[in-house]
């Protein structure tokens, strides 16, 4: 396939497209993703070409319908489970746990759970604090899963397929913030488990991944500006996590900051930050630094979520605090 | 509704010079909330309100209709579509608003805006914009007021969709069980977003579910805002009574968009005509013109005293200040006293 | 249940000479699990198996009835309580018992135990230590057998106790509104843990609760054998009709603690010895030595096959190997195959 | 109160007592606390003291009776929810996260939620992978939470009061293998967040919490026997994070061993490892060490849950990492 220009949203839309005509074993299904065209658009159009077997809504019960992807997956099928958002899947955690995850090594391998589950993730349109949590670290936690971030047009298109290839379950998470954005894709398929160099540098690592890839990069450019020459990786995959790339990044600008949307203590970052303190810490030449968000929940007003979220300064900061 | 006529007035009594039919009541405190959601699309498409806003238009019925029947030492909890529960319940608009405008004079200091309103002195327990997220939280309220020997019922708002969650069936048989003081009202306005009662539910009525739980539970006319009085009434004395939890299927319609995103394709324009036919403002405003206990010029006065409230409310809000950034991590604990 | 009798009897035929009444079938079934789990006891005291274990004696005719009527198409999911639902899928006793050994032979190769028996080649999905946890996996396969067009169902067991958690609701109504080919099998059994249903359930008639989502539902004997298996035929054929989800209510009771670790202080022993009476075993034996189609001999014969059984998979549990421990991350994972 | 030896259960037991006596606010309820007397027994006999109003059996509904903890704090009263084992507190987690640890930041300061939440955690008795999850790493991630880790008999006695006077929801988990341990306790009240050197030493700091103390105290012994003098830090509490206590001992030893029973990757030992390379980089003479469970779901067979879990080989080999 050519080059072309679209959103993330396209993106994502024409990779499940493609998924459904492809493969007939593959399904959507989630909130309101046939009718009301998912609720960021992302699905529409979709139920008029697949149908409402296929483009499945589901009543609210987010339990009962991920795990019905399980036993989907289970039972032949290639479900694509979308939850509206990770705020809610946290009702849903008991099934991708406990079931999703588990049961191909609780069973000694008889079992492969195929499923895909899409759900969009953080903050930044003043949704307040229910409908603003960056959780994937917890998922990037349990093994089982593979949990990927794509950051891009292209890693938004090229994703899927191999999701839906993998025999594991694979949890996608989309950035709310990034819908809209719009890059170039040739459709191609973007492998599970690999970071990606998105921006060369030789003074600092700025590791990062999913709706904090743009804040980052801005940092790299202003960093820039200042004859700070950043590297930006982007995880891409949180679980497995690509420790080699990261490590190699550090290797070479023995400075790292991580950026991440999670609350702080415990997030993803952490065990970025753990993992090179431990693996690279003689190529350390500076303390990692971690821009994180505020440890509260996230508040309603402009000026507060704005303050709680990472911002391109906070990063230009931290950079400087490894280099300065 | 109709609005101000061409002519200029008399100039407007306050409302204290207004000796009120007590059946106005109920009209004022609907349009009082038309009024504002009205105004409050204006003030979302001008940016003063962000984030997601959800209306009640064509739902006010059961906001007022239910409020009425609440003593002050009775507790609620809703739904993130409760800017109507929350005026009839008795927020003061200005602090309503100003939350919407995310300022720090706001019902929640800003923090909560449109899905997230609270008001403790009020027992008004929020706002949640998790769907059937407040259903344990009003189980819990009862069990509290049920331990302490307190005669308080606690009304839990949610909507037809949430009946589909699990919370919803832990916490009817919960309540049930411990025969608590819980009025569970369930907003049925057909939809859950884009996706129909029919396609939400494998059996739709609402109220027989309920009853399924052991406790009696029926269908009230939702557009009527005298028939959700009454039902309520009902409902609170045999709950206040320690017969444990009522049901109420308060079937009405959204007249609006599910929220300011939404594009509205998954239904019919007739359907939508056909509910607006049952209008609760319209309905009850008929009814007292037709018994003659309401005319044009109170109806207009009234809502010129309405608007007069909301106008009042928006330069508030404007005016506010909004919460210094330094406090953003002040209340995730409770700060030492 | 009686034992072999003092003087020696005749050598004993294979199963394959012993020409068998076909409903001896299910009291072989029934006596097969019983002193299984009798013998699982001694086991466990001795140490040789560990972790979770629940004896699902007094409740055999479920899972006897109930497998009996399902086709090898099928599928089956199940709890934590399902040595029977196991042995009566057809599992084999010897990589059930490795299982409960902790050995590669098991059919999980020794890392589930009691609690997690799968044999994906029967379609038996396991195993679930999470209560209600089993419920949306069985709604999803029976989604993949509509939507390729098979003509399995899904039968999904659990207990009374599970009925309170959300999943159950979220499930059935699910299934229900989609039609969907999963046989809702509940072993009623009176207690969660220490729970009398009493006191877990506001509504004590289970399938009048599963009736409210609109779909077939009604109790069983679950102590007779022939009953449950009426029913679950009579529930299989409605739904691989197409005509959607049916509930069955099987009543029966555990005789034993919950688990190894209860000490069974929260209920009477005279209403344990009053079940008893209606062992499911003795019921089916009495009724067939009633008509004439058992007697003693027969019956010792049945015993000492079924001992003989569970001596040699004990002889095969503990000679099998255990997996060796540079395995443990396989799997977590698939293997490029 | 003067030193008594009691087990570990004895203690919970008797904390439970005394705040049931003291405040008619107090309440226990969850599943089988009553009749039963509580799946691991520490409630045995508080039914028959204090009634089943305030030793009140629930059904299996998770989140609805997690939830009405939370609702009855915020009525007045002072709840104490058993979740029987973190297992299945995932149920209840949108009603922790959403609710519990957010309405006193989302409403202004307006409300307070007096709640405390026991519940059991941790592998070690063969229970498989649904039953042997350490998910606490994950609760210390929620901003509104406290978190504690009692691994003493002490800590299980004197956490309780501490917890039910917090105006904050409090979450208290108990490991399932020490409830049989034994130890002394005068009974006073524990603080919830400070960490605690239970034993000092020079060469290395062994930082820990929970049911891993027992391990972690004996591979110190271990050490010693070897003549490496280990410092043994208990967390105590997981939420907030005494991260100066734990700082003060790697400014002491140099060398920091985490040893923690979640799964390695993103548990809570990620943070403790990120938080000392922050804050205490020059400080640190090699690189930090962590000793979790394997990344699997815990397997049934001896053997093998065995070496899914930290032992006491793996952290003095840590620590010999560290020093060697
Ligand atoms: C647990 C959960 N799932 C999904 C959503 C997204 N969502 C918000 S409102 C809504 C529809 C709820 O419908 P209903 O309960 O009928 O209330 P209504 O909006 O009609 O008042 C959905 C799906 C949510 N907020 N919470
Ligand atoms: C979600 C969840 N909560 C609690 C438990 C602990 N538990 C295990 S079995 C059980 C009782 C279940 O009762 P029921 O469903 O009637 O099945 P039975 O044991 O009687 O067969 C409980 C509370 C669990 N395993 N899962
Ligand atoms: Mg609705
Ligand atoms: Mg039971």
């Amino acid at each position: 396939m050519s080059l072309r220009r679209q959103t993330y949203r396209e993106a994502l839309r024409e990779a499940l497209a493609e998924a459904l005509r492809s493969d007939d074993r593959v399904f959507l299904m989630g909130e309101d993703v046939g009718r009301y065209g998912g609720c960021f658009a992302v699905s529409l159009g979709l139920l008029e070409e697949f149908g409402p077997d296929r483009v499945r809504d589901t009543p609210l019960s987010e339990s009962a319908f991920v795990g019905a992807g399980i036993g989907a997956a289970l039972g032949g099928l290639r479900p694509i489970v979308e939850i509206m958002t990770v705020n809610f899947s946290l009702l849903a955690l008991d099934q991708i746990l406990n079931n999703a995850a588990t049961l191909s090594h609780m069973s000694g391998g008889q079992l492969a759970v195929p499923l895909v589950i899409r759900m969009t993730t953080g903050a930044g349109r003043q949704l307040a604090a229910q409908h603003s949590h960056s959780l994937e670290g917890w998922y990037a936690h349990i093994p089982g899963l593979r949990v990927v971030a794509p950051a891009t047009v292209a890693d938004a298109r090229g994703m899927l397929a191999p999701a839906l290839a993998s025999p594991d379950p694979v949890l996608l998470f989309e950035h709310a913030g990034l819908y809209a954005s719009e890059g170039e894709t040739n459709g191609a398929a973007v492998g599970l488990d690999g970071a990606v160099v998105r921006r060369p540098g030789t003074d600092v690592s700025l590791v990062t991944y999913g709706g904090m890839l743009p804040t980052t990069a801005a940092a790299a450019e202003r960093l820039d500006t200042e004859g700070i020459s950043a590297e930006v990786v982007d995880l891409r995959s949180l679980r497995p996590l690509d420790a080699d790339t990261v490590l190699g990044s550090v290797r070479r600008t023995h400075r790292l900051v991580v950026v991440d949307e999670g609350w702080r203590s415990g997030s993803l970052s952490a065990e970025v930050a753990a993992r090179v303190a431990e693996q690279a810490f003689y190529d350390l030449d500076a303390p990692p630094e971690r821009v994180c968000s505020a440890e509260a929940p996230v508040p309603y007003a402009a000026h507060l979520e704005r303050a709680a979220r990472p911002a391109v300064e906070d990063v230009v900061a931290a950079a400087h605090r490894t280099t300065g | 509704m109709t609005t101000a006529p061409e002519t200029t007035p008399d100039p407007l009594p306050d409302a204290e010079e207004l000796p009120e039919d007590a059946r106005v009541g109920p009209l004022r405190a609907m349009a009082r909330i038309r009024r504002f959601e009205e105004r409050c699309v204006e003030l979302y498409s001008a940016e003063r309100i962000r984030g997601f806003m959800h209306l009640c238009i064509g739902e006010e019925a059961v906001a007022v209709g239910l409020m009425g029947a609440l003593a002050d030492e009775d507790a609620v909890v809703s739904t993130y579509r409760e800017h109507g529960h929350a005026l009839a319940r008795g927020l003061p608009m200005t602090s309503v608003l100003a939350e919407m405008f995310g300022r720090v004079t706001g019902c929640s200091r800003g923090r909560g805006g449109s899905m997230h309103l609270f008001d403790a002195g009020r027992r008004f327990y929020g706002g949640n914009a998790i769907v059937g997220g407040g259903l344990p939280v009003a189980v819990g309220l009862a069990l509290a007021d049920a331990m302490r020997g307190r005669s308080a019922v606690t009304a839990c708002l949610f909507g037809d969709g949430a009946v589909a969650e699990g919370e919803f069936h832990e916490c009817l048989n919960l309540a049930a069980l411990w025969h608590l003081p819980v009025i569970f009202c369930c907003e049925n306005n057909r939809y859950a977003m884009g996706t129909a009662l029919e396609r939400e539910h494998a059996q739709t009525d609402l109220a027989l579910r309920a009853a399924a739980y052991g406790m009696p539970a029926w269908p009230v006319d939702g557009m009527d805002v005298e028939a959700v009085a009454l039902a309520a009434e009902r409902a609170a004395a045999i709950v206040r009574a320690g017969a444990g939890p009522c049901f109420l299927e308060l079937r009405t319609y959204r007249f609006r968009a599910h929220s300011m995103y939404d594009s509205d394709r998954y239904r019919e324009r007739a359907e939508v005509t056909r509910w607006k036919e049952r209008d609760p403002v319209d309905l009850l405003r008929e009814r007292l013109v037709a018994e003659g206990r309401l005319d044009d010029e109170r109806w207009t006065r009234l809502v010129a005293q309405v608007d007069e409230e909301i106008e009042d409310a928006v330069l508030a809000a404007e005016a506010a200040p909004i919460e210094p950034v330094e406090d953003l991590e002040r209340f995730v604990y409770s700060e030492p006293s």
